[in-house]
């Protein structure tokens, strides 16, 4: 099966969730690959939530925040833009790609260009192939095995 | 041919074991040495900022 | 876990039937943990649906609610009621948008049937962590509090006095009147400020139901919307309010010197009345003396009295101390006003330094009536003056002061020129950048005003000089200035010259603006909860903001904004009780290092340290539940409520389970 | 009842070891709570003596160290048998420690450079560690060096654990004591620290923040009443467990996390992370960048100990 890439999004109440509903009123056709979990601000974006997210199987991860200065509680936008280019930094050593996490801010009345910023993010994820996390953990622990052992214990990722 | 294992050895710092392999007179005929604990630290103090590596080798030994 | 949730499909007729299988659906809804039932419906949000739902709760099968239909923001207050009248939370209700941002905007069936299940895993995933939460009504105190007795403060307290509402009306200095008190005309009608503003002091002052505090500062704001606690602070003026009947043989007879005098005429403009005892000006309100301490032969010395000695009254009072007054409010307008900008600091305009240069609002005082020079226009000398530089944007429009404009001197620099001509034969020049005059009636004035022989030259003055090299000009002030239009450097020289100072925030506005939870923009103005739709609202409920404490503003801009904030004020009385945000953050005491971290990150400041137990500690009644600070606090002490991050961490493993 | 204990480093450095024997006089009094059945780095058992245990016979173990290789993993599940409650013991056993970092690479890597390329290796043979040799005729054997560093609850049970790196002396003391006076916790707990971040204990004066710039040690010296982090430093406190008697900053030093992260957080690197990014200054996505240049080796200072146990655990390979 071709692979098909998962996108977890993070949409602010205000903007980027009101702009994907609009696309929906408008029925602006876009990919189906993006899920999205409602937050009331970017600034509620906690970057584990986007390594969570990584970890559980998803290939990209798109926030969605208010214009700078548009932001509905003021400035939480530019945390998440603080926090997201932070974050970037750390990824590739992780081995993942940056461009596996986006940010966009998109308006409540982008209801069109939501749609193209999940086009576009869903082409390039496809270019990247699957993340695949957890298998490549998996992977990596495969003759990780005790002579007179059990099997080790598969990775949960619980939160602790 | 009789093999003894000391494993570990034990009272000083770090992982070891001896193997003594006695012949049939019981005499010592071969012994060796095996340090079986490899933790990385030359690969991973690599690009390290300079004043973090004081700080990170004092965990190859504690002792 | 015991949960035990609904899920209920709605297929909205075919507009989520049409793309998603609804029986695949419903068929993976009921493999998810915790699911007791799942049901589907042509239209869950009809009274047969919402019927279905009220009797699965009532009859005691479920006690979580998942809608897996359109948006939230369409119908999660619709089904949220119908949890609260069936007897369950409202904040244990989980809505899966599977239309909006699933079956109207996908055009694989397969692919949207499967997104429908992620999103419903999500959905029942986050439902298994919700709490319930109260929904919080809180009461409004009826009475109001307004922060600045100027036009602005005067124009809103009015508003609700008259509307039968108590106002707390708090004014810094000794009496009310603010800035427009200290002019002569206004623009663009030149009606006599005093003539129109008198009136309404007086009505304030006499107001059954305003609480005047003049001569104080705010000390203390606490609570939140419809219940805030205020502390004032009352300076002592050493005269007692109710005895006085402002005769006036006090400041006659005082011998102390508030003000040192000297010859020059400028040098008492700003300065008002010189005695140690003295009244702000002639109408003021309340018309009650007061005792400037430092100047003051009595406290400074230690003998004097002499205002004791001559009141009929005894009305003086020296053991008088600073009064705390305490008030419980439902809002808080905030009239703050402004300052001008201090010009000594732009060196070549040599204000302080040469004598004949003074600023816009000296110049006010000058033409003022019931100023020192009784409105006459002159020198410091005495003289009048032949010729009168007007300079416009002094610390407006300058990168290196205020960037912005002050929307305010263009106009009067107009309203000068035009009183200069009436009340003297000098020639006047109006040095500017750009003239706007975008007022009802502002332009009309230019057009006048070119009618009456003023000069206007386009250009930003360079320098004041009083350092002669052509004849002519000897003991003049000599403008340097490049003529934008004619490109050339001119050498103008004048008598006099005014300096179009800008408006500013005035000191102590941070430390009110932090009292009342309100943010300071860059150029030092309170910000405005929207620029276009919420223009005297700010971000935390019940305090508003009016005047030139927002951004500069002329006198019909300010009673606008000051009748707006009344009316949006009113009408949180009206109302008597205001729900507030539930889904806040709180901080665990038990948790919280008072790292601080999160002290600077509220846009509400509702976040404020507690030295004594050295932790920080969330006020929910301002908290709106943005959820910055749980994002950004490093040892989870703090809480998002409906957005915890167990909820969050299950809404990402629901969503990804299925393919 | 005297406690029957074992003691055992994994992946150590035989620090966690000698905090214990840091308690000094108190080590008396723990002799007198405990007989030690199992301590290689101070007394002479072997692994047999572990093996002949019967099952359950040790009241208490403590593990340190990370679990790097299969002798480790072996040690680690045996005296999970052994004992009825297992407790790990310090930062690498908690969290991966230092070692951890490893992570970052593959073993491959890991072996290629300790073996083959370093400075101070002769090896022009290219021997390379075998799990099993032969030498002189005899069959040798040694553990199988894992890919992965894995924290001690990746892979057995564990009831408890004492973090830092080293934990503090008098800290394993007192959680020693709740054990001998059955007073532990619930299963899953952190003992032996503070239930707070270490700002709760640090001693310097913390206000507001705002930070515009990053300093590295040599830049900028601290003042030395002030928080750290407000002066630009890096300081892992606030993601930080207290209880280690705020040992680094009383030395000049921001806290580098080796005490981990707080009840139930999930990672406490990232965490950290969002902490610094949401007290910095610049709003505008040049400016951040710019200010951002200033944090060097992020992955390294923000998991500085806890690379392991953080939610993907190693670099993809």
């Amino acid at each position: 099966m071709a692979f098909e890439p998962r996108i977890v999004g993070f949409l602010c109440n205000w903007c980027t969730y009101t702009g994907a509903d609009l696309a929906g009123t408008a029925r602006v056709k876009y990919s189906p690959n993006i899920r999205s979990i409602r937050v009331m601000c970017s600034g509620r974006v906690d970057p584990v939530f986007v390594i969570k997210a990584l970890f559980e199987g998803a290939d990209g991860v798109l926030i969605g925040g208010c214009h700078p200065g548009d932001c509905h509680y003021q400035e939480g936008n530019y945390k998440a833009l603080r926090r997201y280019l932070l974050l970037k930094r750390i990824l590739p050593e992780y081995g993942i790609e940056p461009g596996r996490v986006r940010l966009e801010w998109v308006s409540a009345s982008e209801g069109e260009r939501f749609g193209h910023v999940v086009d576009e993010f869903t082409e390039e994820i496809r270019k990247l192939g699957p993340l695949s996390i957890k298998e490549s953990l998996f992977e990596s622990m495969k003759t990780d095995v005790a002579h007179h052992g059990e099997e080790h214990q598969a990775p949960t990722g619980e939160a602790r | 041919m009789k093999r003894i294992e000391i494993d570990p050895i034990t009272r000083l710092e770090g992982h070891g074991k001896i193997t003594i392999f006695l012949n049939e007179q019981g005499q010592v005929d071969n012994a060796f040495l095996q340090i079986p604990e490899l933790r990385g630290f030359e690969k991973f103090v690599e690009g390290l900022p300079i004043e973090e590596v004081p700080r990170v080798v004092t965990r190859i030994c504690g002792v | 876990m015991a949960e035990r949730i609904g899920v209920y499909v709605c297929h909205c007729g075919t507009n989520i039937a049409g793309k998603v299988n609804i029986d695949e659906v419903v068929k993976y809804a009921k493999e998810l943990e915790n699911v007791t039932l799942v049901r589907d419906y042509k239209f869950m949000c009809s009274d047969p649906g919402q019927a279905m739902i009220e009797k699965d709760i009532k009859a005691g099968v479920i006690d979580r609610v998942v809608v897996a239909s359109c948006s939230p923001l369409m119908h999660e207050n619709t089904f949220r009621k119908v949890c609260e009248r069936s007897g369950v939370n409202a904040y244990l209700f989980a809505m899966a948008n599977i239309r909006e941002q699933c079956s109207w905007v996908h055009l694989d069936e397969a692919a949207s049937t499967e997104k429908a299940k992620g999103l419903i895993a999500a959905a029942v995933a986050r439902s298994t962590w919700l709490e319930p939460l109260e929904k919080r009504v809180v009461p409004i105190n009826p009475r109001t509090l307004v922060i600045g007795g100027g036009i602005a403060g005067i124009q809103a307290a009015l508003d609700l006095a008259e509307a039968g509402k108590e106002v707390v009306l708090v004014e810094r200095d000794p009496s009310i009147g603010g800035h427009m008190a200290k002019f002569d005309k206004t623009f663009p009608t030149l009606d006599c400020a005093a003539c129109i503003l008198t009136p309404r002091m007086v009505q304030v002052g006499q107001h059954k139901n305003i609480t005047l505090l003049s001569y104080s500062e705010l000390a203390e704001v606490s609570g939140y919307v419809g219940n805030f606690k205020v502390k004032v602070r009352e300076k002592a003026r050493y005269v007692d309010r109710d005895l006085c009947n402002g005769c006036g043989m006090c400041w006659e007879k005082c011998p102390g010197t508030r003000v040192p005098r000297k010859g020059n005429v400028h040098e008492k403009l700003s300065l008002g009345p010189t005695t140690s005892i003295y009244m702000p000006f002639m109408q003021a309100v309340p018309a009650v003396p007061v005792i400037d301490r430092d100047t003051c032969t009595y406290f400074q010395k230690g003998k004097c009295r002499t205002c004791e000695k001559v009141c009929e009254r005894h009305a003086i009072k020296f053991d008088m101390e600073d009064r705390i007054h305490e008030f419980e409010v439902g809002n808080i307008i905030i009239a703050a006003g402004l300052q001008t900008f201090d010009p000594s600091v732009m060196k070549r305009y040599r204000y302080g330094i040469l004598p004949n240069v003074v600023t816009a609002l000296e110049f006010e005082m000058m033409n003022c009536a019931a100023g020192s020079t009784n409105g006459k226009i002159v020198l410091a000398d005495g003289s009048e003056p032949k010729a009168i530089g007007i300079l416009h944007c002094i610390g407006s429009r300058d990168k290196d002061y205020h960037e912005y404009c002050s929307r305010v001197c263009c106009m009067y620099a107009l309203k000068f020129a035009h009183l200069i001509k009436e009340k003297t034969k000098a020639e006047v020049y109006n040095f500017y950048i750009d003239l706007r005059c975008f007022g009802k009636g502002y332009e009309e004035f230019y057009d006048r005003l070119l009618g009456e022989d003023v000069r206007f030259i386009r250009g930003k003055v360079g320098e004041i000089t009083d350092m002669p090299i052509h004849e002519g000009e000897e003991g003049k002030l000599i403008v340097r200035v490049e003529d934008t239009l004619l490109g050339v450097v001119r050498r103008i020289p004048v008598d006099m010259v005014v300096l179009c100072t800008g408006l500013e925030a005035p000191k102590g506005l941070a430390a009110v603006a932090k009292m009342c939870s309100v943010s300071i923009g860059k150029d030092g103005f309170l910000i405005e909860k929207h620029p276009k739709l919420g223009p005297v609202s700010t971000a935390t409920d019940g305090v508003f903001i009016v005047g030139a404490c927002q951004s500069p503003k002329d006198i019909p801009d300010t009673v606008a904004q000051a009748s707006a904030a009344s009316s949006a004020v009113l009408s949180m009385i009206m109302r008597e009780k205001i729900e507030i945000e539930s889904a806040t953050a709180e901080i665990d005491e038990e948790k919280c290092s008072g790292c601080r971290i999160c002290n600077n990150l509220c846009p509400y400041l509702a976040i404020r340290f507690d030295e004594e137990k050295k932790v920080s500690v969330i006020n929910e009644a301002l908290c709106k539940g943005c959820g910055t600070c749980v994002a950004a606090c490093p040892s989870n002490a703090i809480r998002a409520k409906h957005f915890s991050n167990k909820q969050i961490f299950a809404e990402i493993e629901g969503i990804l389970s299925s393919r | 009842m005297k406690l029957k204990i074992g003691i055992y480093w994994g992946a150590a450095c035989g620090g966690c070891d000698v905090a214990i024997l840091d308690t000094h006089e108190k080590l008396l009094e723990i002799a007198e709570m405990a007989d030690i059945y199992l301590w290689p780095v101070a007394m002479d058992f072997k692994y047999s003596d572990l093996r002949a245990m019967k099952d359950g016979f040790l009241d208490v173990a403590l593990y340190s160290g990370g679990v790097r290789n299969s002798e480790n993993e072996e040690i680690a599940k045996l005296l999970r048998k052994k004992a009825k409650v297992m407790i790990a013991l310090g930062a690498c056993a908690q969290l991966g420690g230092v070692p951890g970092l490893a992570n970052m690479y593959t073993r491959e890597e890991v072996l290629r450079r300790v073996y083959l390329e370093s400075e101070s290796t002769v090896n022009t043979e290219g021997v390379l560690p075998l799990e099993s040799s032969k030498a002189e005729g005899h069959e040798l054997e040694l553990p199988h060096l894992y890919n992965t560093v894995k924290t001690l609850d990746q892979v057995v049970d564990v009831d408890y654990t004492i973090p830092g790196c080293p934990p503090a002396s008098l800290q394993i003391y007192s959680a020693l004591g709740l054990i001998a006076d059955d007073m532990l916790p619930k299963k899953g707990s952190v003992i032996g620290a503070g239930d707070r971040a270490l700002c709760d204990e640090c001693p310097r004066k913390k206000g507001e923040k705002t930070i515009t710039r990053i300093y590295r040690t040599h830049e900028k010296l601290p003042d030395a009443e002030t928080c750290f982090l407000e002066q630009g430093f890096i300081c892992l406190g606030p993601a930080t467990r207290s209880g280690c008697g705020s040992r680094c900053i009383k030395s000049g030093t921001p806290c580098r996390g080796c005490y981990g992260p707080l009840d139930d957080v999930a990672d406490q690197g990232i965490k950290m992370l969002s902490a610094l990014a949401s007290v910095m200054e610049p709003k505008e996505e040049k400016d951040i960048n710019a200010m951002l240049d200033t944090v060097v080796d992020p992955l390294r200072t923000f998991h500085r100990f806890s690379l392991a146990s953080s939610i993907l655990r190693r670099r993809k390979a």
